[in-house]
């Protein structure tokens, strides 16, 4: 079985739990095996701008390093950790940055020609596996679902450092979902952001953004959301309790309705871990027994 | 060596560097009178082996004037001396000419300021360099 | 009356080098605030903080709470028609203000029961962000 | 052949004090008499006068001269002077030369003893290069006068038949099956408010009937060959499925064509058919079958216009036609496109129906437009109570599209705010702007008209545009008072960028330079700007940077006054400082063609046939003697610049 390096990240080892085991496991599925780093460290969770903040982009280095045991990809389920490892390893290796870099080698004290590219699973199952060949492994048509894809900000901004999709009208989660026979819905704020880590110092501010971004989903007639990054599931999810309006709208992590759709054991796909139970909404498709 | 007058042949194109020190004379600015002119319809008329043969006949420095990258008036003959001038620059290295005795400059016929300072400073320059040993022989 | 430049010519070197960004391309179009998720709770704007650091009042901007509502979402650099990346600037305002030893976020600031349910990456995220 | 040693004069001006008061003139002239090889210096007041021309003179005969040199100012102000002066008394003016003694001598140093050095070295090196100037005769050109105008809009329409009056013939050229070009797709024009077809259709009739003029429509640009004066131009015209002969323009073929696609000139906002004429009042006044439409060219059945044609004039075998042009001078009129749908992602444009570009608004405008002049929206049909108009939609953007001021849009906003009030009373109009930008004749009131109908200038730039229902969200700010504005508008419409029609494809095939956007540039941005580098282009409109109507017209006047100034003659002449080729010494390496930038120089066999050897084409080549330095052989030398000539005059310059 092909192995991918796999590099899971904090919150996927604790709080999100369900993002991290319906990937490793339909991954299994399809035939590919992501093959956790032997050793790891955080990301840094934010990529850091500040010209001269060397320190902070050591910790996402050495994972890619680490990764080079295994294969030249890293593959990353968590937005953040995708924009941190991905934005590093691209201006570390700009020829502007060139003493940097000597300066990060001599403290690493190794050599790393920057060949380890970080991709995101969505990226795996368009490029490696193939939509069309997901399709034929539907076990669970998700027919009847209306999906509203959220990408956030980190998977698709800065774009000339990511490169990951068009950053004002993405389509690659909605592409998947569309594999799995559910119903992708178009909504203005794909991109936009659910307020992030500001949660932490005003978390009214960061509800707001979130609201906004719910309201339109709603507008647009979705069923549910799907996420790619534990703070905005959070924000989305859990922050519906504090919102203004009522919305009772059941956010997933996109793992989750892949295994979902290739019948993946319920304990993995671990749907207890929501403040809004999809549990209801499932079942009312016919999807959930 | 304290007297030392540097010869010096200035090759410039008419349409620019010409021009710029026509504004330098009609604006009266000083510079050291050590360059002789030779003006050119453009700067990539000036084969290297003018330059030699400048050097052979007792220059002390020569100098190459043309029109900024994107400004010729021959659409790019400026950037055909841009290619050549590096070039001899490593060959006089190996005839034991200094490269600092040759010096190209992109000067205007706006720019008198910038021929005043060009000329003055590498005629300076020269003179710090000394006669070209080659002539003593 | 406004009065220009608090001779600080030192802070704006620091906030272009540390952002990377060059404060006098900006011509003040205002689409950073236009397209920023958090501008309805900023003060000042993202436009106005770069046209208040380009008439040298720094100080004003430094101690603005609007430089702490920046979510790094990035969509003020995607779309800026100058290359000025205000994301990037208020980086580095917050980094001059939390080199100087003043933090903006303590932990007893924070909601205990907020602290066991919120994912770790969003701690990890504004520690780097609002800590020293 | 008598001794071919020169005799050659000297005369040294002292220009009052200008050069007498640094340099010793007696000094120089003691010098030269020693030591150059002259047969007489005489040095005068002021040489341009007319005392010192005629003492020129008078010892050119009495000394018998052939060559002479004149020591005093820049060549740039008095060496026609001179030239003149010389070949009054028989004296080749090529073999005057003029030593600058002046500008680069007297008046930059105030050493008297080095300026005097300085002068003498200077007035030496030209005595040299005089030595071995050839005369030389001004190359003749024969010139074809008659011109040819790539581009029917009102630039090129202009052009023509300004050409046209002056008694020249035209061809006018179009890649559409009409002329009028995007002016006939506007509704009223800025800042006076009259209808643009009323303006453009008079002109456009005058042009089809002017006898000077012959109109090419559909057709483009094959290949070109030639020089200033003398070019070959293959033409095709696209097959048209119509024979233009007989038909009339009645229009009962496109009635029963049941072949529908998005029209063109309404920029997809209605349907044509697959016959179609572009707009009611095309000139020529005829149809075309636009052949991937066709159901019967396609697909081998229908045949519905054939059958119904009163005149017969459906032709399916019809072809292409290659047509040769002999033609002196070409006008570039190509003009401008809108920017990409793709290059403005956050606005939706493309996606969303209730966003269009600023054509697109004129057309809705236009009272023979989609909707007969009712201002109503694309996606269905509805009156737009509130309209948002967003200026610098890819302008002034270098990060994003195009970095430069498209210059029309603050004007033609302005003016479809004002429209869209007028048609709607109680609409409301809103501009984001970054900047108005009045600078043109009746502008800044203009701008004060629209706010004073009650259209309301907001000042930034919007971020993202977006549905929500059938309401379009617009996401700008008002960088006055610092506030994030959003605005639920029924229809958006972009001012978006300006940028050239012309193709990096259509402009190599001139062989002619482009700016980084592709918008064709100039010979000089100041003093020439209808010009081009390449002798016998000049250009007209907006194919050289964005232009409202005025200014195309204006420049299009002033190309035409180009081209007619070089139809005056039906010879033109050319500078004789060319370079030239020793045969015996060229060994056809080839060299010398791929450093010139004209593509004056070509390889040819020698006429016995023994020899590969390299043809100077003299009218394209400008002197600026890149060959000469770049063949290895000596065999390319440029006429009075010749190597020998500029060793000797280094010589002169160190002894």
């Amino acid at each position: 079985m092909k192995q991918i390096a796999y590099y899971p990240g904090c919150t996927l080892y604790t709080k999100s739990k369900n993002l991290d085991l319906c990937a490793r496991e339909t991954a299994q599925i399809l035939g590919v095996e992501l093959k956790e780093l032997e050793t790891w460290n955080c990301c840094g969770a934010i990529y850091s701008t500040v010209q001269d903040d060397l320190a902070n982009q050591v910790a996402p280095i050495r994972n890619l390093i680490e990764a080079q045991k295994i294969s030249n990809k890293l593959v990353t389920l968590c937005a953040a950790c995708y924009n941190v490892l991905k934005r590093s390893n691209h201006n570390l290796f700009l020829p502007e940055n060139d003493i940097y870099r000597r300066r990060m080698m001599n403290f690493l004290d190794t050599e790393y020609d920057g060949k380890t590219e970080t991709v995101h699973y969505l990226e795996v199952l368009k490029n490696d596996i193939g939509f069309e060949n997901l399709k034929t492994k539907v076990k669970t048509n998700l027919d009847g679902l209306k999906v509203a894809s959220y990408y956030g900000c980190l998977m698709l901004r800065p774009s000339d450092e990511l490169n990951f999709d068009d950053p004002d009208n993405p389509t690659m989660m909605d592409d998947m979902f569309a594999a799995l026979g559910a119903e992708p819905v178009e909504f203005p704020f794909k991109g936009e952001c659910c307020g992030g880590y500001v949660l932490v110092d005003k978390p009214d501010v960061a509800t707001r953004c979130s609201q906004t971004i719910l309201e339109s989903i709603v507008d647009a007639g979705a069923d549910c959301v799907a996420t790619t990054c534990p703070l905005c599931q959070y924000n989305i999810d859990n922050q519906q309790k504090l919102m203004s309006k009522q919305f009772n709208l059941p956010v997933f992590y996109f793992t989750q309705l892949l295994g979902l759709a290739l019948n993946v054991d319920q304990k993995i796909l671990n749907l207890d871990n929501h403040y809004i139970d999809p549990k209801p909404l499932l079942k009312q498709k016919g999807l959930l027994k | 060596m304290e007297n030392f007058e540097p010869k010096i042949i200035g090759f410039i194109c008419k349409w620019c560097t010409s021009a710029g020190a026509d504004l330098a004379g009609t604006s009266r600015m000083k510079y050291p009178p050590n360059m002789i002119p030779i003006t050119v319809f453009c700067s990539s008329r000036i084969d290297p082996q003018y330059i030699l043969w400048a050097f052979k006949n007792g220059a002390d420095g020569v100098f190459m004037g043309g029109c900024h990258p994107n400004d010729c008036h021959y659409q790019d003959g400026n950037y055909k001396t841009m290619k050549r001038i590096p070039i001899l620059k490593n060959l006089l290295k190996e005839l034991g000419i200094e490269p600092e005795r040759l010096r190209l400059a992109w000067i205007s016929a706006s720019e008198a300021d910038k021929f005043k300072k060009t000329i003055t400073e590498f005629t300076e320059s020269i003179k710090k360099l000394g006669p070209l040993s080659i002539n003593d022989k | 009356m406004l009065e220009l430049i608090e001779s600080l010519q030192e802070i704006k070197k620091d906030i272009e080098l540390l952002s990377g960004q060059t404060l006098s391309d900006c011509y003040q179009c205002g689409e950073c605030t236009a397209g920023c998720p958090t501008a309805f709770a900023m003060e000042p704007v993202p436009s106005q903080a770069i046209r208040l650091l380009q008439l040298g009042k720094f100080n004003e901007v430094l101690n603005s709470t609007g430089i702490w509502l920046c979510a790094s979402c990035n969509v003020c650099g995607e779309r800026c028609p100058r290359g000025v990346d205000y994301g990037k600037i208020a980086d580095a305002l917050r980094t001059i203000v939390l080199r100087n030893k003043l933090t903006h976020l303590t932990l007893e600031k924070i909601d205990k029961q907020f602290i066991s349910d919120a994912p770790q990456q969003a701690f990890i995220a504004a520690f780097r962000k609002y800590t020293t | 052949m008598k001794s071919d040693k020169k005799r050659i004069g000297v005369f040294v001006c002292h220009c009052g004090i200008n050069i007498a008061g640094t340099v010793n003139i007696p000094e120089v002239v003691k010098r030269l008499k020693e030591q150059a090889d002259v047969i007489e210096v005489i040095d005068h007041q002021y040489c341009c006068s007319d005392p010192g021309q005629n003492l020129i003179k008078e010892t050119i005969k009495e000394k018998k001269l052939d060559s002479v040199v004149v020591a005093c100012c820049s060549p740039t102000l008095h060496e026609p002077t001179f030239r003149k002066t010389v070949s009054s008394v028989g004296i080749n003016p090529y073999n005057c030369e003029i030593a600058n003694i002046r500008e680069q001598c007297s008046w930059v140093t105030d050493d008297k003893e080095k300026a005097t050095d300085k002068a003498t070295k200077i007035i030496k090196t030209i005595i040299k290069k005089v030595e071995h100037d050839e005369p030389l005769t001004p190359i003749t050109i024969p010139v074809t006068r008659k011109a040819l105008v790539i581009g029917a809009g009102v630039a090129g329409i202009q052009t023509a038949l300004d050409i046209a009056t002056a008694g020249y013939p035209v061809i006018l050229l179009d890649k559409n099956p009409s002329i009028g070009g995007h002016m006939s797709q506007l509704s009223e024009t800025f800042p006076t408010l009259d209808c643009s077809q009323c303006i453009l259709t008079p002109k456009m009739v005058e042009a089809k009937q002017h006898p000077n003029i012959t109109l090419m429509t559909y057709s483009e640009i094959e290949s070109i060959s030639g020089y200033l004066g003398n070019f070959k131009v293959k033409v095709r015209q696209k097959a048209k499925y119509v024979d233009w002969d007989k038909c009339t323009g009645c229009d009962v073929c496109v009635d029963k064509c049941p072949k529908k696609t998005p029209d063109e000139f309404n920029h997809g906002l209605t349907q044509r058919k697959a016959i179609y004429k572009m707009f009611p009042q095309a000139v020529p006044n005829r149809v075309v079958i636009d052949a991937p439409n066709c159901l019967y060219l396609e697909k081998g059945a229908c045949r519905l216009c054939e059958k119904h044609c009163p005149f017969g004039a459906i032709k399916f075998d019809d072809q292409d036609q290659i047509t040769e042009l002999e033609v002196g001078a070409l006008v570039m009129a190509t003009g401008y496109e809108l920017l990409d749908k793709q290059m403005l992602g956050s606005y939706g444009f493309g996606k969303l129906k209730n966003v269009v570009d600023g054509l697109q608004f004129e057309r809705i405008l236009s009272a023979s437009g989609p909707f007969m002049g009712e201002v109503k929206r694309p996606s269905d049909g509805k009156i737009p109570e509130k309209v948002v108009f967003v200026q610098c939609a890819g302008s002034r953007d270098p990060e994003n599209a195009m970095a430069y001021c498209s210059k029309i849009c603050c004007m033609y906003t302005a003016k479809q705010a004002i429209l869209y009030k007028h048609r709607v009373h109680h609409g409301e109009p809103i501009i984001f702007y970054i900047d108005v930008r009045t600078g043109g004749k009746g502008f800044e009131e203009f701008y004060k008209r629209a706010t004073d109908e009650g259209v309301l200038y907001i000042r930034g730039k919007v971020s993202k545009i977006f549905e929500k229902g059938d309401k379009v969200i617009v996401w700008g700010a008002d960088t006055l008072t610092g506030k994030k504005i959003e605005v639920e508008a029924d229809l958006v419409v972009l001012s978006t960028a300006m940028k050239p029609a012309a193709t990096k494809e259509f402009a190599q095939l001139l062989k002619l330079t482009q700016d980084e956007y592709g918008w064709f540039t100039e010979a000089h941005p100041k003093l020439r700007p209808v010009e081009t580098l390449a002798g016998g282009f000049f250009l007209a409109g907006a194919c050289q940077g964005p232009k409202d109507i005025p200014e195309a017209v204006a420049q299009s006047s002033g190309a035409a006054s180009k081209v007619i100034g070089l139809f005056t003659s039906d010879t033109l002449e050319h500078l004789p400082v060319i370079a030239g080729v020793n045969e015996d010494m060229c060994s056809g390496c080839g060299i010398c063609i791929d450093v010139c930038p004209y593509k004056a120089r070509e390889l040819v066999t020698t006429e016995d046939g023994k020899k590969r050897t390299v043809k100077v084409i003299e009218v394209l080549c400008e002197g600026c003697g890149a060959c000469s330095a770049a063949c290895p052989v000596g065999a390319a030398q440029q006429k009075n610049f010749k190597d020998q000539q500029i060793q000797d005059m280094v010589k002169g310059g160190l002894e």
